[in-house]
């Protein structure tokens, strides 16, 4: 049995099953005005598609902000951790992800197998469905996407200092385990989803999994050379802003397809419209997120930090992740505004405690993560503060434990850590043997 | 000869060259540098953390002129290049034993 | 009363009213060819979305091109401006601007109110509509993402000079009331659209709108220091041609959002056989125009200027903005290669007028658009040269004069200039405290 | 006559014809499940111009991939040719290339014609087709990216020393005229498609041919000064990889267009169903193509190379691209593995034989591609190995003859290279006039 | 007075100036150089050709002192600079004519 | 010992350095400058406005040997670095007064 209730607190609010929704819809509503099964069939599908293309799209947002809010020596393989990320984090969510995640959950996880896709309703008749679903490889699709992101957050933190192989191993086991795992509690019809804990497109599931297994990752590796030094914090500025500038933007772009398709359906006007608002909701928060930073940092530092901007946006966009459909607009702005507000406050809180998050991944999407997932009940009333705090907490504990577990292997068997002169070279010429930027000056020839 | 070497600030470069074309200097180089010294770097926020920039942007130019021109090149360069404020910068003279210009291999004066 | 003809003349020449005719088609043919009424809703509204997350997407190309058209002392700036002003104006857009442009529009203005939802066609028993429309929060996100780029214009022109505050004050004014205001004469359903003023995607409405609030405040703040000198132009090359060209590609990406979800509609065959027409005109049109300006440069110049073959594509894109639709494709070539030619004589007309322009929006958006705009009666039937001059000199002198006066207040209060040292060392470091690309050459260490 | 039998030999697998299936499906299934004619044309139309856009996108990541990968000197004019490219593509394939590839195929060519679009189905009463179909703009719009792609592959190959004019002449004549005639043979229902050629969306007929003509123009062009001295191969590393990553990721991104797109209808279950598996196929093979390029490099030279792990995702996707519906996904991974060792091979031996490739082009989509034609019959039954094996030696026997007699023909009249001094000192000094990055360290002012 | 020209290790710009102030040092110019010598670079691979990087990054550090500082000043730099491996660079003493401040138009050891 | 500086176009590098190796010089140091001379800047167009570019990208080798070699290494940078066009550039000669070798101490010539 495959059942995913993502939306569970809200359809229940609703008064119809999630996706049964759209069958009753097609047959209720008069003939001459409804949505046949086939067609609505094509809709679900064409929205997982095309916000998982979306999503997709996020991964070119992480590669770009990190490959800009890292230093030049180090620019290179950040780049090549984010691509090498998405591939293993597709792969290996093929392999057993996706099944653990979904397949025969018993309440705590899914079944060890590879994916494959039955789509039972296409014949050579063609569509037999009596309700409308989707095509079940749209669904792969669309859920192997989110876990890439979650992957992507931890690369940031962790930059400048992990070893490749051993961080490829940690993705490995990151996005083919804890992540469909813990997935498989709320999304895939577990424990989590039978409590009614809400979370509709992963500000804990996705976002806030990313920034433990980050947060273990920066305490096990341990600070950058140079980054606390007798107490104090020495910056280490990112070397490309608008590089990071294009990567926030990528990434809002993205976030519609993100919290737009985690409705899950598009078939009838009643879904179409929630992703409406989706979309409104969301926007809305990453600006309330930005304009936040941005007067804050004003009136702290009588300067605006743009990374901060960015980190605002993408807090905003995190915090209304756990639920971009019932708030108004207003408080949507307002959400967006509150994880704007947690991640100036946050990232030299991080640096007070010594944890070096390079591109502030831990304040962006673990505690805005947090911050969202207890938003929810003031919008949604089938969600309680309680269960929302159970799930952040049992989630959490998982996830922090489990990674610091992996993390703590891969330091005593093959080392996660690069030699401090690897570091003080950069991991670009140490790991991949070549530079960023590799010219000396505009007028220089090869040298 | 004399090898004048000044540090200024960026933004001067084009009165300084200016100030030394006007004076018969046909040729200089310059380089992109950073000093430290009295003038000190504003104290930055970034992301939170307190982050004083220690070295500032500054222009090296080079110009060799022959025994009889360094004073007045001196002279024009720190009149062009003058502020008032703190950063102005420096101009050093060293003595220079020979010079060659590559193109015909003409040493001495000549070659400037 | 809420009522858009943005297709005012196209739709009387086609003899059915815009939306309506959506209606029409459903109940016209035969049952079993007929896309049925919440059909028809689902394809509307999913329009509105999928071309609205295209036309945000031009906010990231707004960031990029103007990022690398200033110098690097004034690119952390540039992009913190560009992800304000996106926050700011879908704020200002959902707190007042759409229900101003949209809301019981009088003729020359809509209502004052913050704007919110309202699809009575669905209800608890499904989609009830007899006609099909769209959600409504679908049409919010779509016109929002077109207020905002109209304020990105501004930015690119007064780039390196304007303080960040004042500028975004002005844009909360531009979004919130002059645009909205203006909007409402024509899309809202105002005198102007009574008048048969047809201006279809807003080569005028949009576009011309943003061109002539930045030439006020180009006019305003002045030219920057050492940019005319003694009579003499002194260019200030762009420091990061690659992002210009980026961003010069993602407008264009965009544009086919910006265009094909102005046809308001998709729930037809005749409507989505339309869209393509218009993407086919949007996209050959800009082909024209980079074609044209690469020819021209290359003639007047003997080098081929590829900051002028961008500038011309974008004037070619708003070249056809005002009429994507009527013209057949040789004909769309044509206008977008004459607003290549516009632009590369209308850049160094406005230096002689001593007018910064950093980026050559004021060429592209306002000249172009005001070209485009006439240009409609070439292929519409329906629109008269005399009607489109109206709607030009009126938008226009309505704009100019009223962001005139915006500008003029912030000078005398607040100030809107940058002063000269900060100028000289860059607004990065004056505004932001923190530089694009902070890294002295490949090989140092942080410093 | 226009016909299309792009899935030839899949749709004789499946046993209804290509877009017929459509209509029959709407005709079979119970009225109350199936999909409308009208809904069905509505979302064939849509898949188009959706993953059209896509296509269009990667123009852009062409675009940076070959900024980033030349140097500093030439990427200005890198910048440019892309833009060009473009916009030259689309005229082209207006005004000769799509109906010498569509109109009344004759078996080897098409007519020469300039396209219009002709929509029979809808009327003034509203849609009265009897079969699906689409609107005949969107299939040229799709059909248009395509041969853009075609063209920006050239402009990798033969980058840092060819000339402005004669290679947009070179481009005039393959988009307009080269591409086409050869695409007739198989997707205009020629010779090949009539034998069973099967090549789903273009390893050979986009790939192979923008390869092969590549290989030509690198042959007769001649290596960059100082590549190859004294039998030793001297790499000029790229200037930008950050930029070369993001272009990566663009074409990634894209790719979901240009094979989903490429199922050329969405309007049946069975048909979104195919493009979810198209998805799934495209994404799992540029990830083996990744994992592939990075552990080899690893063995074999103790470093991950980033560039060639960027180009294990592209000649992943370049293998997969011939067949991406039929395999199951672990075969998908496969197959892109093979194109990512493939391309780790093929770099340094087109090295060895002195063939100057700038990005590796050659290696991506000539080799890559020949290797996914081939793959094909692995899964799919209705391909044969000697048939594909006719197909790639045919069209790459006429692009390879056609393409080198007409560079040899610009070599001896207007000349293809760059004189010495030129390439030396870059060709955006001496073709654009422009620097990429103009500016002379951080701290200068205008100099 | 001397001009102390460095060459050394990028990582270690911030020990030697912190070296230099802590002698009294009150300014310095740093540029970015790249050098060639006995250490060599790595043979790279680039798209698997062998790529020997002749020219390792390195800044190179001036400083002009008044003659009695010289030998301390070199010192200096030559202890914080050390790594004891290969490619630690040098350090060249030239001697300077004059000093001038831009700012003041003060020569000599008053210009510092 | 001398310091030998030499400002040359960018793409003879290789050739000078080549040219340096060859009569056993150990090492050098590279710096990029923009250099003005008799070689004028290309008049360029940006956006339909004339744009004179005064300062030429150029390559400054400083390279320290012992007094007897200075001349050899002056002829063969000249050599290397001649192609008649104007524009090669020059080479300065400064006196040195010591050279140190940071990872180990040495002075003299043995810190070459
Ligand atoms: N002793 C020195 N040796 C070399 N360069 C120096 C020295 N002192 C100052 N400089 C250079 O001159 C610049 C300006 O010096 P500073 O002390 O800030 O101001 P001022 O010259 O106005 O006293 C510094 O940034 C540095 O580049
Ligand atoms: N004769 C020289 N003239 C100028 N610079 C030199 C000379 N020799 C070495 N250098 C500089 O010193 C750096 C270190 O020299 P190297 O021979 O590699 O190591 P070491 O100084 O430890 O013997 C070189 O990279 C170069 O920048
Ligand atoms: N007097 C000078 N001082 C310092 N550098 C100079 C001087 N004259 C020329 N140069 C440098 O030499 C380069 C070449 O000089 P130029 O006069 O153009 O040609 P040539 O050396 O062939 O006569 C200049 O670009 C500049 O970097």
């Amino acid at each position: 049995m495959k059942f995913k209730n993502l939306r569970f607190g809200r359809s229940a609010r609703l008064g119809v099953a999630a996706l049964g929704g759209l069958g009753v819809a097609a047959m209720a509503a008069p003939a001459s005005a409804a949505t046949d099964v086939e067609t609505a069939f094509i809709f679900n599908t064409l929205s997982f598609l095309m916000h998982g293309f979306l999503v997709m799209w996020m991964a070119a947002g992480f590669a770009m902000l990190e490959a800009g809010l890292v230093r030049t020596k180090n620019t290179t393989m950040q780049c090549l951790k984010n691509i090498a990320i998405y591939s293993v984090a597709g792969i290996l969510y093929y392999l057993i992800g996706y099944n653990l995640m979904y397949m025969d959950v018993s309440g705590f996880i899914g079944s060890f197998s590879i994916w494959s896709a039955a789509d039972p309703s296409i014949t050579a008749d063609g569509f037999v469905g009596e309700e409308a679903g989707y095509a079940a490889g749209s669904d792969w699709f669309f859920q192997m996407v989110f876990v890439a992101a979650t992957a992507s957050i931890v690369s940031g933190t962790v930059a400048e200092r992990v070893k490749l192989w051993p961080f490829l191993i940690f993705t490995v086991v990151l996005t083919g385990i804890i992540y469909p795992i813990q997935g498989s509690w709320t999304w895939g019809g577990g424990w989590l989803s039978e409590m009614g804990f809400s979370d509709f497109a992963g500000s804990t599931i996705v976002h806030s999994v990313g920034g433990w297994a980050a947060l273990a990752g920066a305490i096990v590796i341990g600070a950058r050379k140079g980054k606390f030094v007798d107490g104090k914090v020495h910056p280490m500025p990112g070397a490309n802003l608008p590089l990071a500038t294009l990567g926030t933007f990528i990434l809002w772009m993205g976030w519609f397809g993100f919290n737009g398709g985690s409705q899950l359906a598009m078939g009838t006007a009643a879904d179409i419209r929630d992703i409406s608002s989706i979309y409104i909701n969301t926007n809305l928060a990453a600006a309330g997120g930005v304009v936040a930073a941005i007067i804050l940092t004003q009136v702290m530092y009588k300067k605006v930090d743009l990374t901060m901007a960015l980190n605002g946006a993408l807090a905003g966009l995190v915090s209304i992740t756990a639920e971009p459909l019932a708030p108004a607009p207003g408080l949507a702005v307002i959400i967006g505004a509150i994880g704007g507000v947690i991640v100036v406050f946050a990232v030299p809180m991080l640096d007070k405690l010594k944890i070096d998050d390079v591109v502030g991944a831990v304040s962006v999407h673990l505690i805005a993560g947090i911050w969202g997932t207890l938003a929810v009940p003031l919008s949604n009333g089938d969600a309680s503060f309680v269960t929302q705090i159970v799930g952040i907490v049992s989630i959490g504990a998982y996830t922090f434990i489990f990674s610091l577990i992996v993390w703590t292997i891969l330091k005593v068997t093959i080392g996660v850590r690069a030699s401090e002169e690897d570091e003080v070279d950069g991991l670009d010429k140490a790991e991949c043997g070549m530079e960023a930027y590799p010219e000396f000056g505009v007028g220089s020839q090869r040298m | 000869m004399k090898l004048v070497m000044a540090i200024i600030k960026p933004f001067k470069l084009d009165e300084v060259r200016e100030a030394l074309t006007s004076l018969g200097v046909q040729g200089l180089t310059i380089s992109e540098v950073k000093g430290f010294g009295r003038q000190k770097g504003q104290t930055e926020i970034y992301r939170g953390a307190e982050y004083s920039v220690s070295f500032l942007p500054k222009v090296k130019v080079e110009v060799v002129v022959a025994d009889g021109q360094a004073d007045a090149v001196v002279e024009a360069i720190q009149k062009a290049g003058s502020t008032g404020r703190i950063g102005d910068g420096k101009i050093f003279v060293l003595d220079l034993q020979t010079a060659v210009r590559i193109r015909t291999g003409e040493s001495g004066d000549e070659a400037l």
